[in-house]
């Protein structure tokens, strides 16, 4: 592996912007042949959108991508396949309904028209067994397989396509130690025929022991490309945070001997996914799970809010068990969930604003099931103006809102209801800009002040210093630690980034 | 696409669909006082040449993620251009109604592909204006195929079981199924029915294979009124709804999923089969026809609901329940 | 099945400020007035097409198809897509209604509208509490209830028992008392979608079922309820068919399902839900009778006014869609 | 049934018909005349011992494939409703090549195969003019020496119906002055009945038609409504003549009641005695003649009374 040799890969001023979003400005790197490349940054820094306009599905406002030395426009999938770019994207994207063999030969630009799945089988097979999937049947459905081993079908069929450019947007981040083994040493195998491979990932550690460069990304421009070999974790999480991480979280006045537990979590486990996680919260506090995707946070604040029909365990409101798999029960319970897909499982975006906030209280604005327009205003006017909204605006679509507002809109509706005892929000500022950020943060604040319980899960070191009274790390599914009192932000994403290790273990 | 093995639903529900109408089929003579006859078998295959086309125009939709609902129109038109076109030869009428189906399917693929538009509405849409539109063409009138030797020829018995238009029906299922299992487009058209974003991502041509697929249910649909018209020996302008009923029963008596991704076209074969068995059934014991009206339904019911999400859930909620709170392996 | 959605756009929407109209929009817009204009050239250039008793006559043959297409109405908002069961449900409502003749037209009613929910609503228990696939599930529906239907009447018809039904056949007013309560019905159920808490569940439910889910709002019953509604609409619609018929078998439903699933989408109603209103299904379904009405005013054959129904179905899905897009993007 | 009286001295045959099979490719059971033809026409062959094979539908396609379902059993005979004239063209044709003699019943066959069947037939003609009369009558009775009429039809393409209008133009080609304005296919279908004469009465406006044909009374009685709906007066002295040609037990009701001028046979009660009658009468080699008209009758006020019971059967 030589990071000197020279670049087969090299884009230069690349610049994409989403509506008023710049999700990536101005990026310019260059990977050599057989060189593993690795893009960091934190959530949000463009390191997906750099991959997209790689990959051919999206096409860049600005900038040259080269491969080979020739300049390629990649308006489309298969014309960057066939310009030699492979890729593991960041969501799964297999297909359940098919066989492995199917997944692995789908989109195969080699394979011609003809189905020559019996003629492929030994090197679909050799496919499998590089990534650890001996034990897989090439004709098994992929329905029957685990979520990491989906995720190991995905990356066999990106290094089976012989490609000059492996990207891999975080290739491991739902795999297990094990797993991931294969798919390094895979990758290495891969480089070393000269090939050249794009490594996005939040796991430093593998970024260290892999890689040979890291690109940096921050806010949609990139702020170094550095040889591993100058780096540790904690540089590289200075590159990263820029001037942050060594904020400390300051222990809040509140004490732990407050009021009794309003929700108790005990071993809850979701097969495959969390296991065993526990946990007692009091009012008026705000917690926070700390992971990275792949940790079990968001699976954890799912199935107490009774959306995940496998989770066992119990959960209790107040002493009171509450119904498991049912979300009405939860809600009745008086807990309320903010999902991080407030697209498609948060706001209803062609209704108004108004409609939105108060979806959740019906009852309490209807006389009869009729609308109350007395209680419908004096409701929404209290809520437009907890969330800091523009009243004159409330029966505009969420759709014309800013993201920032909207997610404001989808933390208001569970703000809004005075028998909310827990609020549940996973990721509740993603994808949100700097100013819609704090708001939120102010509002969440405001209601652990009036006495909610506020749990939350995020993987932004900011906000969990700056928001949360006590954080909960994991990593892979377990509870890492619990940190009640002072913390230091690399601490937490050491944790998060790379579990319970210990030193000795960073450079592998 | 190998024929997926028995355990999976896309086999076994055709399967066992067939299993048990062959033995209810062979065991007529126990229940009533008939004897069966090679012909009961004959006949068995024409009801299927009647419906096959269509449930395999429809099937073929259903396992891209869409809904053909314009099948019947098709299959209406292509049976009315075949007689009105044909007189002369009936090269001419079928050439029509080919290309008519082609045509149709080419614009309700591209206008779903293109603008993204959910299929149903605009299947529902080109039904209604196809089943007008094959009614203007012959003054809702049944039009007359006056070339008898046609007629005679499509239903000749051939190997004493078949006929010239069962025959093309079954060689249309084994092309399509060829077709499928051998080339790419098998595994793509499950593909972008079973996951659309992870199919694009993947690089399937997403939209060009919605398209083809649609041309395919036209032709196919059409080549059904053809052959119905000249096996008939006249051209019906409004069949109803009762065959667009039948056929998507017989889809999903075939293994095709309601979520689109599943299904082959073999079961669709078997879910048509199995279909014409239970007509044949019917006609031999002189069952009272809403008797397997009420098998369908129960039929149906029963794939419907073990289909439903929400009651997986609840059932995948009652099997945590019960068991004893135990610790999965984690394999994260 | 992504029958009843639209696919997920590859393409994220870039958002515009305010509320100003995208070119889309106003070419589509313009789309539209033309086509209307052409149809009121057309209508007015029609012989005794703009006159009271052909007013009458359109709004009369609107009716019984709309007040059906009011209850699919529901369905469809709700995210349901469609019931392919209404002619079958009416047809056996219809048969109940003239049966029941003897007990008085009130009871006789009474006891359709029961057997209507009770028919529709079991679907829709199962479509809200399982989320059982609508389409299939109404496919079977119509089987059973034709198969049952049949079985019980032995095919025959069914004549009135008594002579209360003719009084759903009145004119008051010279204009006939299915249309009063076409009016009436469907400002009842645009009322009750505007301003009761059912109504906004359902717009929300029909919308983004699963952010419904989660948000803990009452999906299952809500469905049901919609169902259950439709069920007591078609009741209506069959007990007008049945009276206006004076006779009731399985085929009393013809093309009604259909039709009424046309009056939904030619009223803009888009088929994934979460959209539409009573008084556009109103519009649709007159605009349909309206365009059928001047092609036979004109001379044309059952087969072109069928053409031109699917034609305009055709169009306003797509119009619709586009519009729909289009201020998203 | 008022048919019973045809063909005497069939039931003194007791000796049974034992062993002889039939098979019945008719109309199927959901359609009320096909139900009430099947309640009659069975039980009275199977009384004589005669097996009956039910192979009944309304789906013409089935009932091609059903007919030679039928030829493949090799009855003694096959009875056939021909739902379409020219699909069953072939069928029969097969049918007697095998040498299986079939019976057609109601409709007539395709004129190619007229001489391959015995025929007992609906005397569709008679049923056509029988209309005319009735509508004429009713006229004259109002004192009105002309009118425009409107005929709402059967299904357009089947024998029945054209037939039928063959009878109703030529009895009005008497009376010119009595003048046929619009003709629709009603394709049997109440509703769409109704509808159409909906569009009509706005069309022509009640002063535009004097006269109103429903093909069957399930045809007749939505023009009925419609009218009515309308504002159009029906019946007595100067309202709208609506007249029926097939009997049903409602068209029987508004004839008493004064809404119906009239209506005529063609009961499936009556036809189905007399196509069994047939059936038995072949079988004991009474040589039965090789096509029969059922005698069809005018049905108006003065004659309701006769024809109440007989017309109340579907
Ligand atoms: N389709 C889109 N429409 C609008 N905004 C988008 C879109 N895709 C990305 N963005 C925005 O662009 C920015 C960069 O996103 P990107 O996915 O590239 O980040 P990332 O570095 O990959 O983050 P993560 O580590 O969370 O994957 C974010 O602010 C994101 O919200
Ligand atoms: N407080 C508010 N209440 C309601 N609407 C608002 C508010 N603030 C802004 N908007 C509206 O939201 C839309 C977009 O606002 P903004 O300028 O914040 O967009 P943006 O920069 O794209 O936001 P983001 O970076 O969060 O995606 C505008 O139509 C604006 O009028
Ligand atoms: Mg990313
Ligand atoms: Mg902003």
């Amino acid at each position: 592996m030589s990071a000197t040799g020279e670049e087969l890969v090299r884009v230069d001023d690349l610049t994409k912007s989403f509506g008023s979003t710049r999700a990536v400005h101005g990026a310019s790197f260059g990977i050599a042949a057989g060189e593993i490349h690795a893009l960091c940054g934190h959530n949000g820094a463009g390191k997906s959108t750099v991959v997209k306009m790689l990959s051919g599905q999206e096409t860049p406002d600005a900038g040259a991508i080269r491969i080979g030395g020739d300049r390629l426009d990649l308006h489309s999938r298969q014309v960057a396949q066939r310009s030699g770019v492979a890729l593991v994207d960041q969501e799964l994207s297999v297909v359940a309904s098919l066989t492995v063999a199917e997944n692995l030969m789908l989109g195969d630009l080699r394979a011609g028209w003809l189905n020559r799945r019996r003629a492929a089988g030994p090197r679909l097979r050799a496919l499998l067994d590089n990534v650890g999937l001996g034990h897989v049947d090439l004709d098994q459905p992929l329905s029957e397989l685990g979520i990491g081993e989906r995720q190991l079908v995905e990356i066999a069929r990106a290094l089976g396509q012989d490609a000059r450019l492996l990207i891999l947007d975080e290739p491991t981040a739902t795999l297990s130690d094990v797993e991931s083994e294969y798919v390094y040493a895979a990758v290495r195998a891969v480089a070393a025929t000269g090939r050249a491979i794009l490594f996005v990932s939040h796991r430093l550690g593998e970024v260290l022991g892999l890689c040979d460069r890291v690109t940096v990304m921050r806010d949609g421009a990139v702020v170094a490309t550095t040889a591993v070999a100058g780096l540790t974790i904690d540089s590289l999480i200075v590159q990263m945070l820029g001037e942050a991480p060594h904020r400390l979280r300051k222990r809040t006045g509140r004490e732990a001997e407050g009021p009794a537990e309003v929700l108790n979590v005990s071993g809850l486990s979701v097969a495959g996914r969390v296991d065993d996680f526990s946990i007692g919260l009091r009012p008026g506090r705000v917690y926070a799970l700390a992971g990275q995707l792949g940790s079990g946070a968001s699976e954890v604040l799912r199935a107490i809010a009774g959306l995940v029909p496998a989770a066992t365990g119990d959960i209790e409101v107040d002493g009171v068990t509450v119904r498991p798999g049912h979300p009405i029960a939860a809600t009745r319970a008086g807990i309320a969930f903010v999902s991080n897909d407030r697209k498609s499982e948060g706001l209803f975006l062609d209704k108004p604003i108004s409609w939105n906030l108060l979806a959740t209280r019906l009852p309490a604005v209807t006389r009869w099931g009729v609308i109350d327009r007395q209680r419908w205003s004096t409701a929404l006017t209290r809520l437009v103006g907890l969330c800091g909204l523009d009243g004159k605006r409330s029966a505009d679509s969420v759709r014309s809102l800013s993201g920032g507002n909207q997610q404001k809109v989808f933390v208001g509706r569970g703000l809004g209801r005075s028998d909310v005892r827990v609020l549940l929000l996973d990721d509740p500022t993603r994808g949100v800009d700097v100013g819609g950020r704090a708001a939120i943060h102010v509002l969440l604040r405001d209601a652990a002040d009036r006495g909610m319980t506020v749990l939350f899960s995020s993987t932004e070191l900011e906000e969990l210093l700056d928001l949360a009274d006590v954080v909960i790390t994991m990593h892979k599914g377990v509870v890492v630690r619990r940190h009640d009192g002072d913390v230091a932000g690399p601490v937490l994403l050491r944790e998060m980034t790379h579990g319970a290790a210990t030193p000795a273990e960073e450079r592998r | 696409m190998k024929p997926p093995s028995f355990r999976r639903p896309e086999a076994s529900l055709p399967v066992a669909a067939l299993v048990l109408t062959i033995i209810a089929f062979v065991l007529i003579p126990t229940y009533t006082d008939t004897a069966l006859s090679s012909f009961d078998v004959y006949n068995t295959l024409q009801i299927f040449a009647r419906l096959g086309l269509l449930t395999l125009a429809l099937g073929l939709t259903m396992i891209a993620g869409e809904f053909d609902l314009s099948v019947v129109g098709t299959y209406a038109l292509g049976g009315m251009l075949t007689v009105q076109a044909g007189q002369q030869h009936w090269a001419w009428g079928l050439l029509a109604a080919l290309g008519a189906g082609a045509a149709v399917g080419l614009l309700q693929g591209g206008l779903i592909a293109r603008l993204k538009i959910p299929s149903m509405p605009v299947t529902l849409a080109t039904y209604i204006a196809l089943l007008g539109l094959t009614s203007a063409l012959s003054g809702g009138l049944t039009k007359t195929y006056a070339n008898v030797t046609v007629t005679l020829w499509v239903d000749q018995p051939v190997l004493t079981y078949f006929s010239p238009r069962s025959l093309i029906t079954l060689g249309l299922f084994a092309a399509a199924a060829a077709v499928l299992s051998l080339s790419r487009w098998g595994r793509e058209l499950r593909a972008i029915g079973g996951d659309r974003r992870a199919g694009r991502v993947a690089g399937v041509r997403v939209d060009r294979l919605i398209v083809g697929t649609f041309a395919a249910s036209g032709v196919l649909s059409a080549l059904g009124g053809s052959l119905l018209s000249f096996s008939l020996g006249s051209a019906n302008p409004d069949p109803g709804v009762q065959p667009l009923i039948v056929a998507a029963a017989a889809a999903l008596l075939g293994g095709v999923s309601l979520a689109g991704g599943r299904g082959h076209p073999l079961g669709l074969l078997g879910g048509i089969l199995a279909v014409a068995l239970l007509a044949e059934i019917v006609a031999v014991a002189a069952v009272p026809q809403y008797v397997s009206q009420l098998f369908f339904a129960g039929l149906l019911g029963i794939i419907v609901v073990i289909d439903a999400p929400d009651l997986h859930s609840a059932l995948v909620r009652q099997r945590t329940r019960l068991r004893p709170s135990h610790h999965p392996r984690t394999s994260i | 099945m992504n029958v009843m959605s639209a696919p997920p756009r590859s393409d994220a929407p870039i958002r515009r400020p305010g509320r100003s109209r995208s070119r889309a929009e106003l070419v589509i817009d313009a789309v539209l007035l033309l086509a209307v204009l052409a149809a009121i050239v057309l209508a007015l250039t029609t012989h005794r097409f703009a006159t009271v008793a052909n007013a009458k006559a359109i709004l009369t043959s609107a009716s019984l198809v709309g007040i059906a297409a009011l209850g699919l109405t529901l369905i469809t908002i709700g995210g349901s897509a469609v019931s392919l069961a209404i002619s079958p449900s009416v047809a056996a409502v219809g048969m109940i209604f003239l049966s029941a003749q003897s007990f008085g037209l009130v009871p006789a009613l009474a006891l359709a509208v029961l057997c209507g929910i009770l028919i529709t609503g079991v679907q829709g228990a199962i479509v809200g509490y399982a989320a059982a696939n609508p389409v299939v599930l109404t496919i079977a529906a119509s089987f059973a209830i034709t198969g049952i239907a049949t079985g019980v009447s032995g095919g025959s018809t069914v004549s009135p028992t008594g002579g209360g039904y003719d009084r759903l056949n009145a004119t008051p007013g010279g204009v006939a008392l299915s249309v009063y309560v076409l009016i009436g019905l469907a400002l009842i159920v645009q009322w009750t979608l505007r301003r009761t808490g059912f109504g906004r569940s359902l717009y929300l439910i029909g919308e983004n079922r699963r952010a419904a889910r989660a948000a803990g709002l009452p999906v299952g019953r809500t469905t049901a309820v919609a169902w259950l509604a439709a069920g007591a609409l078609f009741a209506v619609t069959a007990a007008f068919t049945a009276a206006f018929n004076t006779s009731a078998n399985v085929n009393l439903g013809g093309t009604l399902t259909f039709d009424a699933i046309a009056a939904v989408l030619a009223g803009g109603t888009p088929i994934a839900g979460g959209r539409g209103s009573a008084l556009r299904t109103l519009a649709g379904a007159v605009l349909i009778a309206a365009a059928s009405d001047i092609l036979l005013l004109r001379g044309s054959s059952t087969g072109v006014q069928i053409l031109v129904k699917g034609v305009i179905v055709l169009v306003v899905v797509v119009l619709v869609h586009l519009r729909t897009e289009g201020s998203r993007a | 049934g008022g048919g019973s009286s045809s063909g005497g001295g069939d039931t003194a045959g007791a000796a049974g018909l034992e062993g002889k099979t039939v098979n019945f490719v008719g109309y199927g059971k959901d359609n009320p005349w096909g139900a009430y033809f099947n309640g009659v026409f069975v039980p009275k062959l199977e009384s004589q011992g005669v097996k009956v094979v039910d192979l009944t539908t309304m789906d013409p396609g089935t009932a091609v494939t059903n007919f030679n379902q039928a030829i493949s059993n090799k009855p003694d005979l096959i009875v056939a409703a021909l739902l379409d004239t020219s699909s069953t063209v072939v069928p029969i044709k097969k049918a007697k090549q095998a040498g299986i003699p079939v019976l057609v019943f109601d409709g007539r066959p395709d004129p190619s195969v007229d001489a391959d069947v015995m025929q007992v037939l609906s005397d569709s003609e008679a049923l056509g003019t029988a209309a005319a009369q009735n509508l004429v009558e009713g006229l004259k009775a109002q004192g009105r020496n002309s009118g425009n009429l409107i005929a709402i039809t059967g299904t357009k393409s089947g024998f029945a119906a054209q037939d039928r209008m063959k009878g109703f133009d030529a009895e009005l080609a008497k009376t010119p002055e009595y003048k046929v304005v619009d003709i629709q296919d009603g394709n049997w279908d109440p509703t769409l009945s109704g509808k159409i004469a909906t569009q009509l009465f706005a069309k022509y406006g009640c002063s535009g038609i004097q006269g109103a044909y429903g093909m069957a009374d399930y045809q007749a009685l939505p023009i009925v409504a419609a009218a009515k709906q309308a504002g159009c007066p029906v019946g007595g002295k100067t309202g709208l003549v609506v007249t029926g040609s097939n009997c049903f037990k409602v068209g029987i009701d508004a004839i008493k009641a004064g809404t119906l001028y009239g209506t005529a046979t063609e009961d499936p009660g009556t036809i189905a005695e007399q196509t069994a009658d047939y059936v038995i009468r072949y079988f004991n080699q009474q040589n039965p003649p090789a096509k029969e008209l059922v005698k069809e009758e005018r049905v108006t006020a003065e004659n309701v009374a006769q024809f109440a019971e007989q017309c109340s059967k579907a």
